[in-house]
């Protein structure tokens, strides 16, 4: 006996942080009785707005979206609202139309945590926040990728000692990520960090490194994530760090207001608990919205089970809010 | 050299594909209303000469005086402006349409409707039918596709649409390889009748008998030059054969 | 057989697409559960517009004998142009025209005159340089979507101007007008195809491209034209893909060419050239779309959605091959 | 002209694309800041071990007058599947082998298996059905990367097993072992297409599939083999890909086929068919390579670099095009 | 009805294309060593026959019996295999390719080197100047391509290529459609030639005299029938094309 059926539009599967959401959402929905379907738009906004249109006339009980792109599925958005179903934004905050509920990381943050970790290990490597940085985003289309960037070069902006190279791996092409880094480290030998928008480049980064005769540790690496690839390789001493986005607290997060939500009861601002990380719900002009802070991932804290990485769901359920 | 007044003039037409030179240097004059036949052994270069006259092929050098004017026609859609027609030796016609489709091909008929243009299939139908008719060849139905028709048959659509556009000068090559025995006698008969017209016919053939049938005069090619260039009535079949072998040395009429 | 036995065989191997679409629709409706409602119905048939769109200017080259690969990154483009230009949000200028309605036709024809200058360039590398349309086009469709990428920086538009965005909300008989435009550009090319001299010109160019050329066929004409059509009608389905998302995105559309060439093999047109007619084509679009509508609504784990779309695709492509050898055991 | 000259310029037009590629490596040694040195070289002789590898294939179902789109694809799902027996890490099983060198000839087997059967898949489809080459592949393309993304759920496995990963790392005279199974095919298959009845049999099919067939030539099996091939090289280039990236991840080799279709065509294969020679190809992966490596050391911002790759790729495309021009002048 | 014992034997062969009779009910025999003109107007179903027999096209129903057993080809190959050689009306050549490979398509001669087979163009090239020297075609190079080759060249690869591979049967559709005099004279001794081996020979040809003079018996389709079936010593050209016009009914020596 479930309460309804909720469906989550996820915005593509090549990406572990995308195929654990589905995951981690399924269980945790399922533990406060509701049942749950995916649909998966490859990255496509127009795939995704038909398949709001027809989830629409299928009358959910409500809609998770993590939107392929962050405002294009607004005019979707609105019409799932107006015809009384509430719509969830998940890991992709769209700021300009309400919504019922919003359960995000921020990636503009990451970047931030991101230039963080960099500061720290060029500090402890070259006795001062400077050196040359080789940044391999993700596709260059996808606005995901491009608000790390964003966030990471405005904090890095203030080390003008900090050099960043930034190369593109079209369509998240692990081996486009194995060429730049095989091209870069003959014309700049001296770089001293990678940065990898996803942990699946840094494998192919980490296997250019190898195959040039680098030992772990000789270039620093990190990347943004926090996928279980990213958790190998820094066990193995190839990267120095990941940024962690709370995977399990963010779905947990929408799990917990999910009766709130579908029967629009009020969500009140506020701390709340998910999971054992402190969360806050602010009532901003798009509706409810919980923030949940994303952490670096280092070999000091590499086996806190609540790494999402560690691909170990934990194992209290959630309860609704009350 | 001919009664006829000259139509098409070719003055020392040469062509080379790379290397090899096909034409080496081809002058002699068609005259208004004349046949010539255009006689030559396997790749002697009648059909390289045809294309040339035809627009799709460039010479390598010499030129060419059309109705008393310089020609060189840069494309078949300049020469058919000209008014030349031509019927090639491997076949012109498109087999995914119909015959009447082929036979009216680049001249559709229209009629207006609402003020546009709109092919009027009726009327291309009932010429196709006519043409056909006379020429004594049967298709199975005017609306088959040109894919499903006998070698023949195909041959038919692609000789009788020239009569239908008259024109100054026709080319035809080897038209009537693949007709039958009772097509190939109306042919030679409208050629006649084309050129009593006014109208200029080069015909290339294999068949003596055909060449002698109908042409005023004979203009045989050996090796991309002209081997001999004579009045019909003041040869022979033979003498013609031996131009083409080359056993007799540019006999019978010096060339040009 | 008798003749009418023959003539009922022949209607429906002629029109099997359209039975093929009634046939999944039916089988669709019985056991995909929600699928028989109108909303569905109407899903269907506005989902398929923008396809639908592409896939005409796409039919023409084909069936000229060629090929252009570029017509989805084309309508992204137009549609990034839209976008930036009357969008009020994101990387959007939100240009305002007095009185608002003139936005629809300037925003038509920048759309129509950035499709048209990238089908003529395509048509002229083809046609004067001899170049092969495939390779060409291909070359086309990673470049334009590159400068979509330059354009926007990767960025989206949104909230594009009103009067624009009116005919993604209007409906008339229950079906947006985006829905209404792709209809009346299936008619009317339908009858250009069937009806005019060009029509006939680019059908005997693709099955005898030489022929052609020696009947005195401007060739080369008709072929630019057509590319150039074909441009502008990927622009034009961009421009609908525009009113769709109210706005654009870097990577919108993408899929879309796969789509476009199965609605047209669907529909019957040959790759080979110079074989199909258009109202085929629309119904192999439709065809997709109730397939794509199926999979959203079946409940299938995400990650096996694509194996299965791309198999029934090609269970409708040969469905429409088997016809051929039917008609072959006719005779 | 005189007979030296015409002999010169004929050798220079024959090669153009070795030419092209040394006048391409000469200009980016002076203008791009790094770029000359013997690291550099090694890399680009590198970098087009996998899409060289993958060429080939693609080369011979082209010169036989079809197409394979599913290359890339396939690539993928070798890789993923030999990552998914011999990775250690991430979805990787970790199977191990004794003695650990085991491991190369079972993956290679694993590898060539999954492509043999793909490519079988197309070549009954295409020759046995008499469907399109162009849309039985494209949907290949898909489905086949549908099933990568079923087999691996979206994520990758890593660590590949060293025994396998050892021919990416071992050197010999500056290049990876890698490089060298690449050059290798290259010779077998240039040979194979130059003296063998296969490769005859194979160019006369794509020049006139009639006649070969009335001429008592098996052409049903010919063509079923090419697909056969093109899919186990593609599969090869997988096994190789894998080894270069010591893993898999489900977006493997995306873009790839794009330029391999380039590679192939400035290689001078005529996708028409019938045309065309390997030697050339494998210069026209060398060049893209070089172009790429280039993008790479530019520094260009990160948008822009879509535009310039397909741009230059069509520029690659138009010289040789052009040859065809300069080779009629000649005449 | 010949003094040849049988070699191939047709019986009640019909053929429809869609609702369109080709064949109605052929049935003929040809005998070894016997060459038999098969005449007939455009359309009348020559070549519908002749792939039939050469399995290239199935036959609707009807029976063969070829060197005494059942046969039907289900593909060129078979009918190869059987000792069934063919010239097809429209040409089947690569022209990507030059005259050797086309020369030798299908059956390329290979030599050892290292255990693997090798072409062995030298050895191929040989046999191929040899053949069209004997058969009096003139061709620039062995090694162009056939695309750069004239009608008449062609078709004498095509013609002389038939002649070295033996075999039991040989069909000729219209062989000589495009050859000059010469050729066609030197193809018709090789005719002659080939059938003295025991060899059965089908040609088909719209040219009486050409009949007439290789032919030993003349068999005559109409409209899918066959409308005669006489020795060449029995008849006349004029009769025979009566014959095929339909002119005189079904005369001269009935059908089958
Ligand atoms: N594939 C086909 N589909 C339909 N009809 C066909 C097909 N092939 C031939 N026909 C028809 O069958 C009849 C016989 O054709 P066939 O080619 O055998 O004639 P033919 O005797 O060889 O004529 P020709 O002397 O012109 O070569 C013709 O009416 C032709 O239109
Ligand atoms: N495109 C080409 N490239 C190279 N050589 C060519 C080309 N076309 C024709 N040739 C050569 O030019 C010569 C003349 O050819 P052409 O076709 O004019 O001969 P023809 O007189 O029409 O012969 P036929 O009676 O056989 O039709 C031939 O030797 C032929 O090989
Ligand atoms: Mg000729
Ligand atoms: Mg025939």
């Amino acid at each position: 006996q479930t309460k309804g059926k909720v469906y989550y539009l996820v915005p593509t599967l090549l990406d572990e942080f995308q195929t654990g959401s589905v995951s981690a959402l399924e269980m945790f929905l399922k533990q406060v009785g509701y049942e749950m379907q995916t649909l998966n738009a490859d990255n496509k906004t127009d795939v995704q707005q038909s398949q709001m249109n027809d989830v629409i006339a299928l009358k959910p009980a409500a809609i998770i979206l993590a939107a392929v792109d962050f405002n294009a599925l607004k005019p979707s958005i609105e019409a799932a609202m107006a015809a009384g179903i509430p719509v969830v934004e998940f890991d992709r905050q769209i700021t300009s139309t309400p919504s019922s509920f919003t359960s995000v990381a921020g990636t503009v943050e990451i970047g931030y945590v991101a230039a963080e970790v960099v500061e720290g290990l060029l500090t402890k490597k070259n006795g001062a926040v400077k050196g040359k940085v080789l940044q391999v985003l993700g596709d260059p289309g996808d606005p995901y990728t491009l608000d790390i960037q964003k966030g990471f070069e405005e904090k890095m902006a203030a080390y003008p000692d900090v050099k960043i190279i930034s190369l593109p791996a079209l369509g998240w092409a692990a081996d486009a990520a194995g060429t730049i880094v095989n091209d870069q480290l003959l014309a700049n030998p001296d770089i001293d960090l990678i940065f990898n928008h996803a942990a699946h480049l840094s494998v192919a980064a980490a296997a250019s490194l190898e195959a040039a005769g680098k030992k772990p540790g000789d270039v620093l690496m990190l990347s943004s994530n926090g996928a279980p690839v990213g958790l190998d390789l820094i066990r193995k001493g190839w990267m120095q760090a990941e940024v962690e986005q709370p995977l399990y607290a963010q779905a947990a997060a929408v799990a917990m207001f999910m009766d709130k939500i579908v029967n629009k009861q009020e969500i009140k601002a506020g701390s709340y608990d998910v999971l054992g990380l402190p969360s806050t719900v602010t009532i901003e002009a798009w509706g409810p919205n919980i923030k949940i802070p994303g952490a670096a991932i280092t070999m000091e804290n590499i086996d806190n089970p609540a790494f999402w990485g560690n691909l170990k769901p934990p194992t209290d359920t959630v309860t609704s809010v009350e | 050299m001919t009664s006829f007044a000259p139509l098409l003039v070719l003055d020392d037409i040469r062509k080379n594909y790379g290397a090899i030179e096909a034409l080496k240097s081809i002058s002699f004059t068609i005259g208004k209303g004349e046949v010539v036949a255009l006689l030559g052994d396997n790749g002697a270069g009648k059909s390289t000469l045809v294309k040339i006259i035809a627009g799709g092929l460039e010479p390598t050098s010499g030129r060419m005086t059309f109705d008393g004017r310089d020609f060189l026609a840069k494309s078949p859609s300049e020469a058919k402006a000209a008014g030349i027609e031509t019927v090639y030796q491997d076949l012109s016609l498109a087999t995914n349409v119909d015959v009447v489709a082929n036979f009216f091909m680049g001249r559709e008929i229209t009629r207006k409707v609402l003020g546009m243009s709109v092919l009027d299939e009726k009327a291309m139908e009932a010429v196709v039918a006519k043409a056909l008719a006379s020429a004594g060849t049967r298709i199975p139905s005017l609306r088959t596709k040109v894919e499903h028709l006998s070698g023949g048959q195909r041959q038919a659509i692609e000789l009788n649409r020239f009569v239908h556009w008259g024109g100054k000068l026709v080319l035809l090559d080897e038209p009537f390889a693949a007709l039958g025995v009772e097509q190939t006698r109306r042919g030679l008969e409208m050629i006649r009748a084309v050129a009593n017209q006014g109208i200029g016919v080069v015909i290339i053939t294999h068949i003596m008998q055909q060449a002698f049938q109908v042409a005023d005069r004979i203009v045989v090619i050996r090796q991309g030059v002209v081997a001999g260039d004579v009045a019909t009535k003041d040869t022979s079949p033979d003498a013609v054969v031996n131009m083409i072998t080359g056993e007799t040395l540019a006999a019978a009429g010096a060339a040009g | 057989m008798n003749p009418n036995t023959r003539r009922a065989l022949e209607f429906v191997l002629d029109n099997l697409v359209w039975f093929m679409l009634l046939f999944v629709l039916l089988v669709f409706s019985i056991f995909v559960p929600n699928y028989f409602q109108p909303g569905i119905f109407a899903n269907i048939i506005e989902a398929s517009s923008v396809l639908g769109v592409m896939s005409i200017g796409l039919a023409l080259v084909i069936i000229a004998g060629h090929m252009d690969l570029s017509v989805e990154s084309v309508a992204a483009l137009s549609a990034m142009a839209v976008g930036i230009v009357f969008c009020s949000a994101g990387i959007g200028m939100g240009v305002q025209l007095t009185p608002d309605w003139l936005g629809v036709p300037v925003s038509l024809l920048i759309a129509l005159a950035v499709g048209s200058a990238i089908g003529a360039f395509n048509g002229l590398l083809i046609v004067k340089l001899k170049m092969n349309a495939f390779i060409v086009t291909l070359a086309s469709y990673i470049w334009v979507r590159g400068v979509v990428l330059a354009l926007s920086g990767g960025r989206s538009a949104q909230d594009l101007a009103p009067a624009i965005r009116w005919f993604g909300v209007q409906r008339l008989l229950g079906l947006p007008l985006t829905a209404w435009i792709a209809i009346l550009c299936f008619v009317v090319f339908s009858l250009i195809m069937a009806k005019s001299r060009f029509g006939r010109h680019l059908i005997i160019i693709g099955g005898n491209q030489n022929a052609a050329f020696r009947a005195g066929i401007k060739v080369d004409r008709i072929l630019i034209t057509s590319f150039v059509l074909a441009g502008a009608i990927a622009a034009l389905a961009g421009w609908l893909l525009a009113i769709r998302t109210s706005g654009a995105t870097a990577n919108l559309g993408m899929g879309l060419l796969f789509n476009a060439f199965a609605a047209v093999v669907i529909g019957g047109v040959s790759l080979k050239g110079g074989v199909g007619a258009l109202p085929g084509v629309y119904a192999g679009v439709l065809l997709l779309s109730a397939i794509n509508t199926a999979i959203n609504l079946m409940g299938l784990p995400a990650t096996s959605t694509q194996v299965i779309h791309g198999l029934l695709v090609l269970a409708a492509v040969l469905l429409d091959t088997l016809k051929l050898s039917i008609r072959q055991k006719l005779a």
